[in-house]
């Protein structure tokens, strides 16, 4: 195969660490199904990091993915055909193949490699710890591509023009807010629309205050419903969510268009003369809808969103989401790939093409394709806490139902205990 | 053909066709020129502004100061802000909440001594005293008028993408023979639910037709375990064209059945008597007589079936598989859009590609739907 | 022997009986044609014939065997539709050969049959048209064509000439004749309104009237010797004048009292007990002649005069209210309206009907 | 190349298969029950048990395919229905009595019948009227054709066009949505259109009788086009005009087809729920029955018992139509 | 003055050229009757007038008004359709009410002419019934019922009687004949295939032929003065017997050898000039009769007798080879096959053409 970086070439690849595996496997002859959720760009850039497996280990790789790839792997589970390995963003979707005996336990000895290998290890190894057909826990996924979703993005350029200092805490970008605000700007584009899955934005904005007003473990318990969702702690994040959606002022088209506006339009309002905004609160790979040609880390920069200076125990928590590998059929090629994912090459080649985080201790930082790329990969590898996305983690009724469509009344002038508890509700008649 | 004048009445006609014609393309129009603009303009401005002039607010860059040239003492960056265009600029600015700080032409003082001047071609001179530092140009705020641009380049990205010309292939082995045997197979049906006495007859119309209200998403794990049984008994692959036709054809013979048995019952009776007289066979009759005085009816049904298996994605990828040797023509433009399915662009373009072949199909199929089949066979009511 | 029987053979659509019972026995290679008036069940009984109809009871015999429930296409039958039913996709040849083309002849046999059948209907340069491109007429002879084409041990018309023109109805009435002739053991059933066809054509003709047989017999039998008023009335056009009459005297020939006055006497015996008795005398208008002398049946004032060329027909108003008598008198006339003629008429060729319509003669 | 022709072969040697059944299948039926050239009762008898076997031999292929491919699922479903999220344990009709108290469910059923009233009616109506319309102008197959695109459309295409024609945008700034434009033209308000409870349903509905009328138009077309031409010149000559043509003499006699493309949308209509998922997901009320079930059976690895439960209520809402159906079809046949 | 004038008319299907020039003038009220060969155009013409059919060449006038491209709604007509053209999903009562209600006639208007014409056509019992479970001619009255319960300017009637039987033929050409008493201004134009129509209807008829007017009218002139063989020929039934001859001498009365050598002398005019030149005499066979003595026409040998009652046709073998001379006898004759007789006719009633066709006495 078209091997991207030929091997033994750039320095900052572990060349040594792909001779190494290529010399424990070979599996000449072995076919790999692999069933993602990469498409477009993502799927060349994933292509070219498995095209390194194929070489070596001699494996032939069928990659393919859909549109409705949540339905579609439940059919082919389901149906009895699965592919080998599948990759997956949403640990509910993978808790419950868990739950119905699809895959295969990856054991503890990959555990303890990501205990020891991921920074925040302790986190990723109950991200991916499921509830198996026979009830015990195990290690059933392997994360590998993480997007951080604590990042709030800006014009650079129009922060000098205006004078403005990319805050340090929260209460400083509270500060700021009202700041653009008496200078005459606006501070905020927020758009929630997404079709179907329209409230989705506002959710990441709830995990992420509530990372930063309640430990960690509470989010935990938040996610499991071990506390209520109309529980004082996640009223309180939503009403900071508030603070800056439901004014008027704080937001461009005022707090009437956040629900309606698409969130892959809402970041063009950062480079519109005059500014529509000047902040933008979004996952990293939003620069994909940043009108062409604006070269991140010049045209566009993002910065933490910061933690509360008042709490300080908090420390740095990162939101973020991610893909999980998982064996769907156990067969040598399948083994074999999640110990490719155990290799740096495996991230680095991802690195180097861009769009690809990963809190892989082990990969080459230098790797990483631009300065914004590793700037984000800091930020994933100096977090104190990793949190998934909590919608995700939620039932899907959940998450990706009630969760959504409750921001979007709350946007729209709902109360938050009345939002919370109408939640809670659903999450109680699922039960 | 009936005489007529030119009553006022066909001008109602033609202009309540008119309207209904407008009212139904008008957000394909949209669509149509969407897919001609780029991609930065769809989310800001509304398509049909595309077809007009427009003034609007943009930003340039002046060339890095790597370009400048001493002149006279003085370091000039010189260069034009809109390249091949015939835009004309009428105000400029340097500072992003005053983007019309200045009339074109004029002289603007930037700071530092430095002064730029915007013409309304778009060129820009940027004059100072010293020597300029820095990486990145001097950014410009300008309001243009700006003439309608289309591009074809939404296009050409996704007729370039690899592997589209085998899904186009992929598309039409699925299509066509998923359009051509449930046809057949649902007329002989249709025919024996219509003309050939039997016991039953009425309730299996009726099941038919309860059957059309089936959720296909309701069969497709217990069809998939079905063919991997099969698959696996034969030593066969489950997921076959042989196998889509089939699921294709399952799913769309409920419909099939029901508009063919419809037409076919309303054939005068007194031609399939008169065939039988002359000894012919139900085959016979069937084949010589019913067939082609039911070509409208299977006319119009071939167009659905083409269009739903054309533009099926689903049962395509369950039952072919998302491979990239069967990946069809939907699944391949779908994944062209990115996982996120950000790309309108994308979208808009693949969205007229796509929709070539059905119309197609369509207008040439339109004519079987032919006027007066059954003229001068019967007299009487 | 292919022997036709129908046994009390009833039909009805849903509650409206159509057919009340008919019985009847059709010698193979007798030609019959039923006539009755529109709507009396003609074509119903044809089409059970044909086995396109359900027969909702009796039995219908071929060669002796029980064909109630044989299909069509093994009854050895070809059919001429009222409605012609042609294939509307098939051009004329095409319609003509697509009995025989299922039959497996040859295409040259085909071929010769079509242009044999084309030719003596006028249909050669047409057989390419589509039956849409046809005139009615043109339609109708296709309709026949087809028929004929193919080689039956029954033929079905059903009002197979009634739009065609006169010379061509004469000519295919003819050929239909020939036809007859040449397959002398083919039987033939006709439909028809037309008294030439029934009465040139007919073996037998079957009176219908209302899904009943009213009278079945020789043409001339039927016009001479009509069983009773309808059948009298119906064969002969125009239809034989009726007058209402007493009876005065009967035996050997009866003497009759005519409404109005005059007195008849006819040469039909009677019983003495009918004396007394109402009934009802008639006379065909070809029957009657204008009379210069003092002998006359009787007299009345012209109320229309038809002249047809060949022969006026005198309408005449004063005998029975509302009902004209008509006299069909040969040649041109020089007869105005209002003026009085007298009758007069062969004594043979007088009938006389009792009181429920049944014919003195044939009692 | 080669892919080309395995396409080729592949289609050919389906449809020749297909062929060769219905053939092959009569062939041997007159083979084995031979009635041509045998005269007496073998031939009657031979020929009433072709008669018997023959409509089963026509509808072999269609009935065995829509046995394995719906006939069945049905019955998986119902089984399903009984049985929890996994499909393995046997529940009774504890779904159905979630369902009941669902207030979503509830919500889905009331907007389902709204689609119901609405989409199968307006969809009928516009095609009928077009179908009748562009039949008496010269470029009525033009308008056909461009009436039809929305049918052509991929579904991702069509949820885009209704995307830009529904867009809103904050008053003030420039809407890119038609809708919103015209209305601001006007001197409205703008509206963020999908947020209207209630009212988003009909927006939704537009969308839906926008593709289907393609449908309707088409099906109508063919109907209207076997309508005898005379019966239309008799009408003439009575003095009808056009609107009393239409409606008085080609209305009735199609009045079949239009049953059956009424029938036809209605069962899409409870099948439907590309749309709503693709423009609102059933968010701000405007959740459907089809769209509901979709949501549970494969959302987060999906509740087939519930979602199955779903699947069956919508199949017994057709139940009223196969009954109508059944009627129809049973008076027709005792013509 | 609802006068209809047809200027030079002419009607093509793609290449086909069916009415080749019509030239016509109807008055207000006339009764003119189309007849014609099977095919010759007679539909066309009437859908013509109707405004049914394209006019490709010519003008229509109504009231002198041009109405080429006036709709027919516009042109106050009624019609019959020769294919009936029932609304097939309303009843009997509601095809006869359609057109009164399109024009807003009162519901007690509509009922009573309803059922005025159904009484008429005695379709009362069928009032409710769809077309479909008519008969033929219950079909064909329904369409006539619907023509004549509107009050139109113009009707037209194409063949509405053609499946009708006998006696309800005539009643209604009579109900026709009164209609068109009644309705003195209205103009009636009617197709059909029956002579006796024709001939008693008729105010004129117009003969076509191949999309041209042969001869326009009234009944009697063409009877006894046809214009040309081919209307010589076309009017009667059976068919005028033609034999060709040739001049022998010129005059005041011409005489002519016929084909087998007898010689025979008409009263006809002919030029001097013609004698030698070949020509057709033509007698009627109803103008023909028996002679008993030596002074005949010419004879020949009974092929085949045809006695239809009121009649008896002859038909003569040997003058003409391959076409049988036919006479028509009134009575039932004695005659039998192969006899030979000898026949003379009325010397006031023979007919010469000349060898294009055309009548002398016309010239
Ligand atoms: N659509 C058509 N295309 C071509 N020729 C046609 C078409 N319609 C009719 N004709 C021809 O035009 C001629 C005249 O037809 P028309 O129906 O007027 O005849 P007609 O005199 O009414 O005959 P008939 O007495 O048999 O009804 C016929 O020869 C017929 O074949
Ligand atoms: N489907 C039906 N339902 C009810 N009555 C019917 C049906 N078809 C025919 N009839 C009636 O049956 C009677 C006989 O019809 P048939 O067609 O046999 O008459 P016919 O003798 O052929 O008349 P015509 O000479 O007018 O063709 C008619 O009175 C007719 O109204
Ligand atoms: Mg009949
Ligand atoms: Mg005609």
């Amino acid at each position: 195969a078209d091997l991207k970086f030929k091997p033994g070439e750039d320095a900052k690849f572990n060349w040594q660490s792909f001779e190494d595996f290529k010399k424990g496997h070979d599996l000449k002859g072995q076919t790999l199904t692999i069933f993602g959720p990469w498409r477009g760009e993502d799927e060349t850039l994933f292509r070219a990091v498995f095209a390194y497996f194929s070489e070596a280990t001699g494996v032939e790789v069928k990659y393919s993915s859909s549109e409705n790839y949540e339905q579609q792997i439940v059919i082919d589970t389901q149906a009895g055909s699965p592919p080998d390995v599948a990759i997956l963003p949403q640990p509910g979707l993978i808790a419950d193949l868990a739950s119905k005996g699809y895959l295969t336990p990856l054991g503890d000895e990959t555990q303890k490699w990501l205990l020891d290998n991921y920074a925040a290890g302790q986190s990723w190894v109950d991200l991916s710890t499921f509830k198996g057909k026979d009830g015990n826990a195990a290690l059933y996924a392997f994360p590998y591509k993480i997007d951080v979703k604590s990042l709030v993005w800006y014009v650079p350029e129009n922060f000098e023009d205006a004078g403005y200092e990319v805050p340090k805490t929260m209460e400083d970008l509270k500060a700021l807010t009202e700041k653009i605000v008496a200078d005459g700007g606006t501070p905020w584009c927020i758009g929630l629309g997404s079709g179907g899955a329209t409230g989705w934005p506002a959710t990441d904005w709830v995990e992420d205050l509530m990372l930063r007003t309640q430990s960690p473990e509470t989010y935990d318990k938040w996610v499991k419903n071990e506390i209520p969702f109309n529980d004082a702690a996640v009223v309180g994040a939503i009403d900071e969510f508030g603070w800056f959606a439901k004014n008027d002022k704080f937001v461009d088209g005022g707090a009437a268009a956040v629900a309606s506006t698409d969130f892959r339009d809402s970041p063009k309002g950062l480079f519109a003369s005059p500014p529509k905004c000047y902040l933008h609160h979004q996952a990293s790979f939003i620069p994909s809808f940043f009108p062409e040609g604006t070269v991140v880390g010049e045209d566009a920069d993002f910065f933490y969103m910061p933690p509360y200076a008042s709490k300080p125990e908090l420390g740095n928590p990162v939101l973020g989401a991610g893909t999980l590998a998982m064996i769907t059929r156990d067969t040598p090629a399948s083994r074999a790939f999640i110990e490719f994912l155990k290799t740096p090459i495996a991230h680095e080649v991802w690195m180097a093409q861009s769009s690809f985080l990963t809190p892989f201790k082990g990969a080459n930082k230098e790797a990483y394709a631009n300065g914004p790329m590793k700037k984000q990969g800091e930020i994933l590898l100096d977090s104190t806490t990793f949190r998934f996305d909590g919608s995700d983690l939620m039932p899907g009724k959940i998450g990706a139902g009630a969760f959504w469509t409750g921001m979007i009344d709350f946007v729209g002038g709902k109360s938050a205990p009345d939002v919370a508890e109408g939640i809670q509700k659903a999450w109680d008649a699922i039960k | 053909m009936i005489a007529t004048s030119r009553s006022p009445l066909i001008i109602v006609v033609h202009l309540s066709v008119l309207l209904l014609v407008a009212l139904w393309t008008l957000p394909t129009a949209g669509l149509l020129i969407s897919s001609l603009r780029d991609k930065d303009q769809l989310a800001v401005s509304g398509w049909w502004t595309a077809l007009s002039t427009s003034s609007q607010n943009l930003t340039g860059r002046a060339a890095s100061p790597d370009a400048q040239v001493e002149k006279d003492g003085k370091f000039v960056i010189t260069g034009n802000l809109i390249e091949g265009g015939t835009s004309k600029v009428s105000a400029f600015g340097v500072r992003p909440m005053q983007p019309t700080a200045f009339e074109v032409g004029t002289t603007a003082d930037i700071g530092d001594g430095q002064t730029l001047t915007v013409n309304e071609d778009g060129s820009y001179e940027i004059v100072s005293p010293t020597r300029m530092e820095g990486t990145r140009g001097q950014r410009i705020f300008y309001t243009a008028s700006v003439p309608p641009r289309f591009t074809l380049d939404n296009y050409r990205e996704v007729l370039n993408a690899e592997g589209i010309g085998a899904s186009f292939i992929n598309s039409l082995t699925v299509a066509i023979p998923a359009t051509i045997i449930p046809i057949l197979v649902a007329a002989f049906c249709a025919y024996a639910l219509a003309w050939m006495p039997f016991p039953g007859r009425a309730i299996l119309i009726a099941v038919i037709v309860g059957l059309l209200v089936v959720p296909l998403q309701m069969s497709l794990i217990p069809l998939l375990k079905l063919y991997n049984g099969v698959g696996a008994f034969f030593g066969v692959p489950a997921k076959t064209y042989v196998g889509i036709w089939l699921a294709h054809m399952g799913f769309g013979l409920p419909l099939a059945v029901y508009l063919l048995r419809n037409y076919m019952a309303g054939l005068p009776r007194e031609i399939m008597e008169s065939a039988r007289v002359d000894g012919a066979s139900d085959f016979d009759i069937f084949v010589k007589i019913i067939l082609p005085l039911s070509f409208p009816a299977l006319a119009s049904f071939a167009i659905f079936q083409f269009l739903w298996t054309w533009n099926d994605l689903l049962v395509a990828m369950v039952f072919l598989g998302t491979g990239n040797n069967e990946l069809v023509l939907t699944g391949r433009l779908v994944n062209l859009l990115g996982s996120r399915g950000g790309n309108w662009e994308i979208l808009t373009a693949s969205a007229f590609i796509t929709i070539i072949v059905p119309l197609i199909v369509f207008f040439s199929l339109q004519r079987y739907l032919v006027r007066g089949l059954l003229a001068g066979s019967v007299k009487g009511g | 022997m292919t022997g036709l029987v129908l046994k009390d053979i009833r039909k009805s659509y849903g509650a409206v009986d159509v057919i009340h019972g008919i019985d009847l026995d059709i010698k193979q290679g007798e030609f019959i044609v039923f006539v009755g008036p529109s709507g009396c069940g003609k074509s119903t009984l044809l089409r059970m014939i044909a086995g396109l109809e359900q027969i909702t009871g009796g039995d219908m015999l071929i060669d002796g065997e029980r064909v109630n429930d044989v299909p069509p296409s093994k009854r050895g039958i070809a059919m001429v539709f009222q409605s012609y039913a042609l294939y509307p996709h098939m051009t004329v040849y095409d319609n003509m050969a697509f009995g025989m083309r299922i039959a497996g002849e040859s295409k040259e046999e085909i071929d010769r049959r079509v242009r044999a059948a084309a030719d003596i209907l006028q249909l050669t340069t047409y057989l390419d048209r589509l039956p849409k491109a046809l005139s009615g007429g043109q339609r109708q002879r296709v309709a026949i064509g087809r028929a004929i084409c193919r080689n039956p041990k029954v033929f079905l018309f059903d009002e197979p000439l009634s739009n065609l023109d006169a010379a061509l109805r004469v000519a295919t009435r003819i050929e239909i004749a020939k036809l007859n002739e040449q397959m002398a053991d083919t039987t033939m059933i006709y439909v028809t309104h037309d008294q030439v066809e029934a009465m040139t054509l007919a073996d037998r003709i079957v009176v219908l009237s209302a899904g009943r047989i009213e009278q079945v017999g020789a043409p001339l039998e039927l016009y001479e010797r009509p069983a009773n008023l309808f059948v009298a009335r119906f064969i002969g056009s125009p239809a034989m004048n009726v007058i209402p009459a007493k009876i005065t005297s009967a035996g050997a020939a009866t003497a009759l009292e005519l409404t109005g006055g005059r007195t008849v006497s006819v040469d039909i015996a009677t019983a003495a007990s009918e004396v007394g008795k109402s009934a009802s005398f008639g006379v065909r208008p070809e029957d009657l002649q204008i009379s210069t002398g003092d002998d006359y049946l009787f007299a009345g004032t012209v109320s229309i005069v038809e002249a047809l060329g060949e022969v006026t027909l005198l309408y005449i108003e004063g005998l029975v209210p509302g009902e004209p008598i008509i006299a069909k008198i040969p040649g041109i006339l020089d007869v105005k309206r209002g003026d009085t003629i007298r009758f007069t008429a062969d004594r043979a060729k007088l009938h006389l009907f009792n009181a429920a319509g049944q014919s003195y003669r044939a009692l | 190349m080669q892919q080309l022709l395995f396409a080729i072969f592949t289609m050919v040697g389906g449809v020749l298969a297909c062929v060769v059944y219905f053939f092959g299948t009569n062939w041997l039926l007159d083979k084995i029950f031979p009635s041509k050239g045998l005269t007496g009762p073998q031939a009657s008898k031979n020929l009433r048990i072709t008669n018997a076997i023959r409509p089963w031999l026509f509808m072999a292929p269609a009935l065995l395919a829509l046995g394995i491919y719906l006939v069945y699922p049905v019955f998986e479903s119902v089984r399903l229905s009984l049985h929890d999220r996994t499909g393995q344990q046997f529940v009774g009709l504890s779904n159905f009595r979630w369902m009941l108290g669902d207030s979503e469910f509830r919500q889905s059923i009331f907007n389902n019948f709204l689609w119901l009233l609405v989409v199968p009616a307006l969809s009928t109506f516009f095609g009928l009227v077009i179908a009748a319309l562009t039949d008496r102008i010269w470029w009525g197959n033009i308008a056909k054709t461009l009436i039809f695109m929305p049918m052509a459309i991929s579904f991702v295409g069509a949820a885009v066009i209704w995307k830009f024609v529904y867009d809103y945008r904050s008053e003030g700034s420039e809407q890119i949505g038609i809708l919103n434009a015209i209305v601001v033209a006007m001197g409205g308000q703008p509206e963020a259109w999908m947020t209207i409870p209630f009212w988003n349903n009909f927006f939704l509905m537009v969308i839906l009788i926008w593709i289907q009328t393609g449908f309707a138009m088409v099906i109508l077309s063919a109907a209207l086009r076997g309508i005898p031409e005379e019966t239309i010149e008799a009408a003439v000559i009575d003095g009808a005009n056009g609107f009393q043509i239409f409606f008085k003499i080609m209305v009735p006699q199609i009045w079949g087809t239009i049953a059956v493309v009424w029938t036809t949308i209605t069962i899409l209509v409870l099948k439907v729920f590309d749309i709503v998922l693709a423009m609102t997901n059933g968010q701000w009320q405007t959740q459907v029955l089809a769209n509901l079930m979709f949501d549970w059976m494969f959302r987060g690895g999906g509740d087939f018992g519930r979602g199955a439960s779903i699947a069956v209520v919508i199949m017994i809402l057709v139940i009223p139509i196969m009954i109508w159906n059944i009627r129809n079809a049973t008076r027709e046949m005792e013509r």
